[in-house]
């Protein structure tokens, strides 16, 4: 695979044969995607209006995008952004909480974790759907995918909020049951996860979370392997999970009040890829100099998003008419392109 | 019946020098023994009306909790509904707090060893009974309600299913040890450790849950007793051994004073 | 005494069809008007044995709750104490909860208007009798206690101040066109927007905390009546206006059995 | 006032009569220094301890710093820095939480501000004490006073939290009477707000906060005069406060449980300060590029720490011996120093 044949564009309705065969592949409570076509089918047409749209900051747009093996002419993976997690209404999470009760008497001091039900990541931006072909996994195509939202977010900042967060899978079984699940939100369902989790579909958690306690949960009451289950991670999920938290994302606050995964979140401004971007013109007189390293490029459409893998210099502020960024992003004389580092902090430049 | 015709040669008196010699190794409804060298409030002993010597005792607080703050549980409903998924469920929750603070309370009901459970019953009955006198002659001095602790149930190796399942989660140390040290002012320091919000009874093991608001073997005698008086659970558990609070509502003030 | 002459010409019966319209103006122990059309449970009667027309009214529930959760604030204590400081202070604390779901509730307490003050009390004496009776019959369908909700307080302006002082903060609404539109559920609305953890009665305003538990005029009658047969406060109050609930301990069902 | 002429350095017992001076003109409540001589005694001999104790972390150090103007040869200001917010014991605040409470039916949808005490700032090291005379208030003068410590803790980053709190004075009147405090925490003790800042004095509030209530306060239940007072800054707190602001520091989540004042924190290492800094060596080959600006500059003792402001060549490495930095800092051929631009998203390059 080389890099130079990657490019992440918004999905399209013809990418439908694609989904249906991501949803399909990917694991039980892992993508976002539904595994049914009409699901899918309204899935991009959100997307596309959401792409599509003037509106600023409604907060119900979701977007996805694909990513596209050019040699082979096959998306090999997704990945996609909410405006805004809860749209409009609460969006629920268990926050790591510590406490500490002493008693001078006993001479006692316990450090107690406690998790505590809150709407501290409502209205923030999410990102989600991240899906890569095993094949892809290795090198810069998940680096691709999963950070060029984060471009496309900085460039479309007004339609977004500032602060972003992504869910993560937690432990579960084959089967899909959850240690977490089976010690907390079963007792105040009468169901499995999977049916919990299929009962509220995509849509929004807040009805469901209504039902939890509204009070601190002690994790030293919880059965052990509850316990344990607090903030970690599905193995499924450790590709998308080691990109956010290289760029900066904090895992240890957030869990998910289901399954009891990381919920990581993180100002944008903050983020690696949005700290070291900058923006580039395409300029027939440029001069090219310093050493060539690989970023991410991105154009400055909205519905016409492009993003890829390419060399550049790394001080460059400008970029030739004939150089590869800006024919492969299409790019005329005066256009811009937003450009980040792929390996910020690396010396080995071309680790792709 | 052999209780009544005994009930004929008792007398209820207060506490006397010999007592504290001869009343060691009782034990009260709440499992331990009685506070006879510190415990605040007035001694009611039923002793022997000839020979004087002591067969029962209890201890009358007016007003408990005021120098240590006392703490309980208490025990109620959280519904949790969803019309859309069919979904009521009413779960039963713990709070920490001080409820009873000011109320009246009759500790340390005890009997000598080796008595007849229906013995027990009456000699506990008629202090309960010499108890409520003496609250009616000095109402004002006593708060709105009379309540007793009883002591939770135990499990074959003599632990408390409550505590395992709740407090030793907070206090690893031993508990029997730290009530030896502390005497009452143990369960303020040890509330000091539980947790401060609601609780659910559902998070708890399932002999924790079944425990709670139980009466345990050291108790049966004093509840007994205390039912027939009237007395009845105020939704309040113990914070350690999840045994209940029972209470009798005192006849309002403004009644008594007419 | 009119109002015991008045009784031998009494019964006690079920609803009817004329009742809807004769008791149109009505206004219950809660204030409001008795939920004739649409309440669960079994209505009682107190009618003029010679004309059928209805005087009274009482409406007893086998278990409340059931449906819509009821909500209620527990009032509860906590101490505050530091020795080190001499500080001991004890503050009431309102918890929202759920603590009556499957008790028992006699509501809709209400009488003919234009009754003289003992007149109304002497008839729903004899309504909440009736309710007894009809429990004792059939215990194993009712819960352990029988509780009662009573109007809170309202100040010269109509206004209830412990909702001034604490649900108006939450919901900006009408409360009086709420209660209307939603009739009882109108509180289970109300408890979504209400806070969930402990609230301290201090941060209250004086008149809130002044009126928190207090009987206001529309319950006076019933709650003289109440009193009579044994009712106390449960230390709950009303969500909305901080009226008082009272319960009474049904005799345990093992008893009955016996 | 010439820059050149400030130098900020540990307290030594000589300046106690300096301290006094401060502490009798600091407003009540604002710096954390005693009017007492005895007290700040013991205070100078608590920070030479700290700066000579070997010992890394025991956290119970407070290091105290002052600002001279050689010109005069007269102590202007003072800062400092508790190594660990409690002193390993609990540290409260309350945290701003904002929930939403929503009826369907009643077509409502409230968020709710609500105070949460906690102890998450426990641990935290703290900047504390700052002070400086009304005459050196505008310039340079409180950046060094106030950066400086950043730059310490950032050199013996071992004896501190990766976390730095500050506390900062909330509103109250001339007679030190807060409105915050009177609708909280009067209702827990009986006592005026300067009474129980007397009680508690240099000493951990964990005993006086365990006293507060363990719930949520609800802040629509306070008077509109708390309500306004929640996270407001008292007009002294202004010049410290927003010299932090400016580094970085959070001032949204926390405040102070007594008088409602924004506590700020941050990461260490994402304070604009130590974001750039960069060391540099004095060399006798040094060759000074570049444009020159205006720096804070410390040497890399402990014990003889220095701070001074200086200009410096943008980009440059080293310092000739001869140079300015090197002299008045005292170094010598081969040693170190630290050193951050003293507005570096600034044009202006020499803005004192």
């Amino acid at each position: 695979m080389n890099p130079r044949d990657l490019l992440l564009r918004p999905v399209a309705l013809a990418d439908l044969p694609a989904l249906e065969r991501i949803a399909a592949a990917s694991e039980h409570g892992i993508s976002s995607l539904p595994n049914d076509q009409a699901k899918l089918r309204a899935r991009i047409e959100r997307s596309l209006d959401a792409f599509a749209s003037l509106d600023d900051a409604s907060g119900e747009e979701t977007y996805l995008f694909v990513l596209e093996d050019l040699a082979r002419a096959e998306v090999v993976g997704c990945s996609g952004i909410a405006a805004s997690a809860g749209f409009h209404d609460r969006f629920y999470s268990y926050r790591n909480e510590f406490v500490v009760h002493a008693s001078a008497a006993l001479g006692v001091s316990n450090r107690l974790h406690t998790l505590h039900l809150c709407h501290d990541l409502s209205g923030y931006t999410l990102l989600t759907s991240f899906y890569i072909e095993p094949a892809y996994a290795q090198g810069p195509a998940p680096q691709l995918l999963s950070r060029a939202r984060l471009l496309f977010i900085q460039q479309f900042a007004e339609r977004f909020n500032q602060r972003i967060a992504a869910e993560n899978p937690g432990l579960a079984d084959q089967e899909g049951q959850s240690p977490f699940w089976d010690a907390v939100g079963r007792r105040f369902f009468a169901m499995d996860y999977p049916q919990a989790e299929a009962l509220t579909g995509g849509r929004n958690k807040a009805f469901i979370a209504d039902l939890m306690p509204h009070s601190p949960i002690y994790v030293a009451l919880l059965p052990e392997a509850a316990q344990w289950a607090i903030g970690q991670l599905h193995p499924v999920g450790e590709l998308p999970f080691s990109i956010l938290q290289e760029e900066g994302f904090d895992a240890d606050t957030y869990i998910d009040i289901f399954d009891g995964g990381p919920t990581v979140e993180c100002s944008l401004g903050l983020l690696r890829s949005v700290r070291h971007a900058h923006r580039l013109t395409v300029n027939a007189d440029a001069l090219a100099l310093g050493m060539p390293a690989w970023h991410l490029a991105v154009n400055c459409e909205r519905n016409d998003f492009r993003a890829i893998l390419v060399e550049l210099a790394e001080s460059a502020r400008f970029v030739l008419p004939s150089d590869e960024a800006a024919t492969r992003l299409g790019l005329v004389e005066g256009a811009d392109l937003l450009v980040t580092p792929l390996w910020p902090e690396s010396t080995e430049r071309s680790r792709p | 019946m052999t209780a009544s015709e005994n009930e004929h040669r008792l007398c209820v008196r207060g506490q006397q020098a010999g007592d504290l010699a001869s009343m060691s190794g009782w034990l009260g409804q709440t499992g331990v023994a009685p506070d006879l060298g510190g415990g605040e409030g007035e001694w009611l002993i039923l002793a022997d009306a000839a020979s004087g010597a002591p067969l029962a005792c209890a201890r009358l607080v007016e007003q408990l909790g005021m120098r240590t703050p006392r703490f309980s549980y208490h025990v109620g409903r959280v519904v949790h509904a969803a019309a859309e998924l069919g979904l009521f469920r009413t779960q039963t929750t713990l709070l920490l707090g001080n409820d009873h603070s000011g109320e009246s309370e009759l500790a340390d009901l005890a009997c000598a060893p080796g008595l007849p459970a229906e013995v027990q019953t009456a000699y506990l009955t008629r202090l309960i009974e010499a108890a409520l006198q003496r609250i009616q002659a000095q109402a004002p001095r006593f708060g709105e309600r009379l309540i007793v602790e009883l002591a939770g149930p135990l499990d074959e190796r003599g632990q408390a299913p409550f505590w395992q399942g709740l407090g030793l989660h907070f206090y690893a140390g031993d508990r029997q040890a730290a009530q030896a040290k502390f005497g009452d002012a143990w369960r303020s320091h040890l509330a000091a450790l539980l947790p401060r919000q609601t609780l659910y009874l559902s998070f708890l093991s399932e002999a924790a849950q079944t425990a709670m608001g139980q009466v345990g073997a050291a108790g049966q005698s004093a509840a007994k007793a205390l039912a027939a008086c009237g007395f009845a659970s105020s939704q309040h558990v113990r914070v350690d051994d999840g045994g209940p609070v029972w209470e009798l509502r005192l006849p309002p003030k403004s009644e008594i004073s007419r």
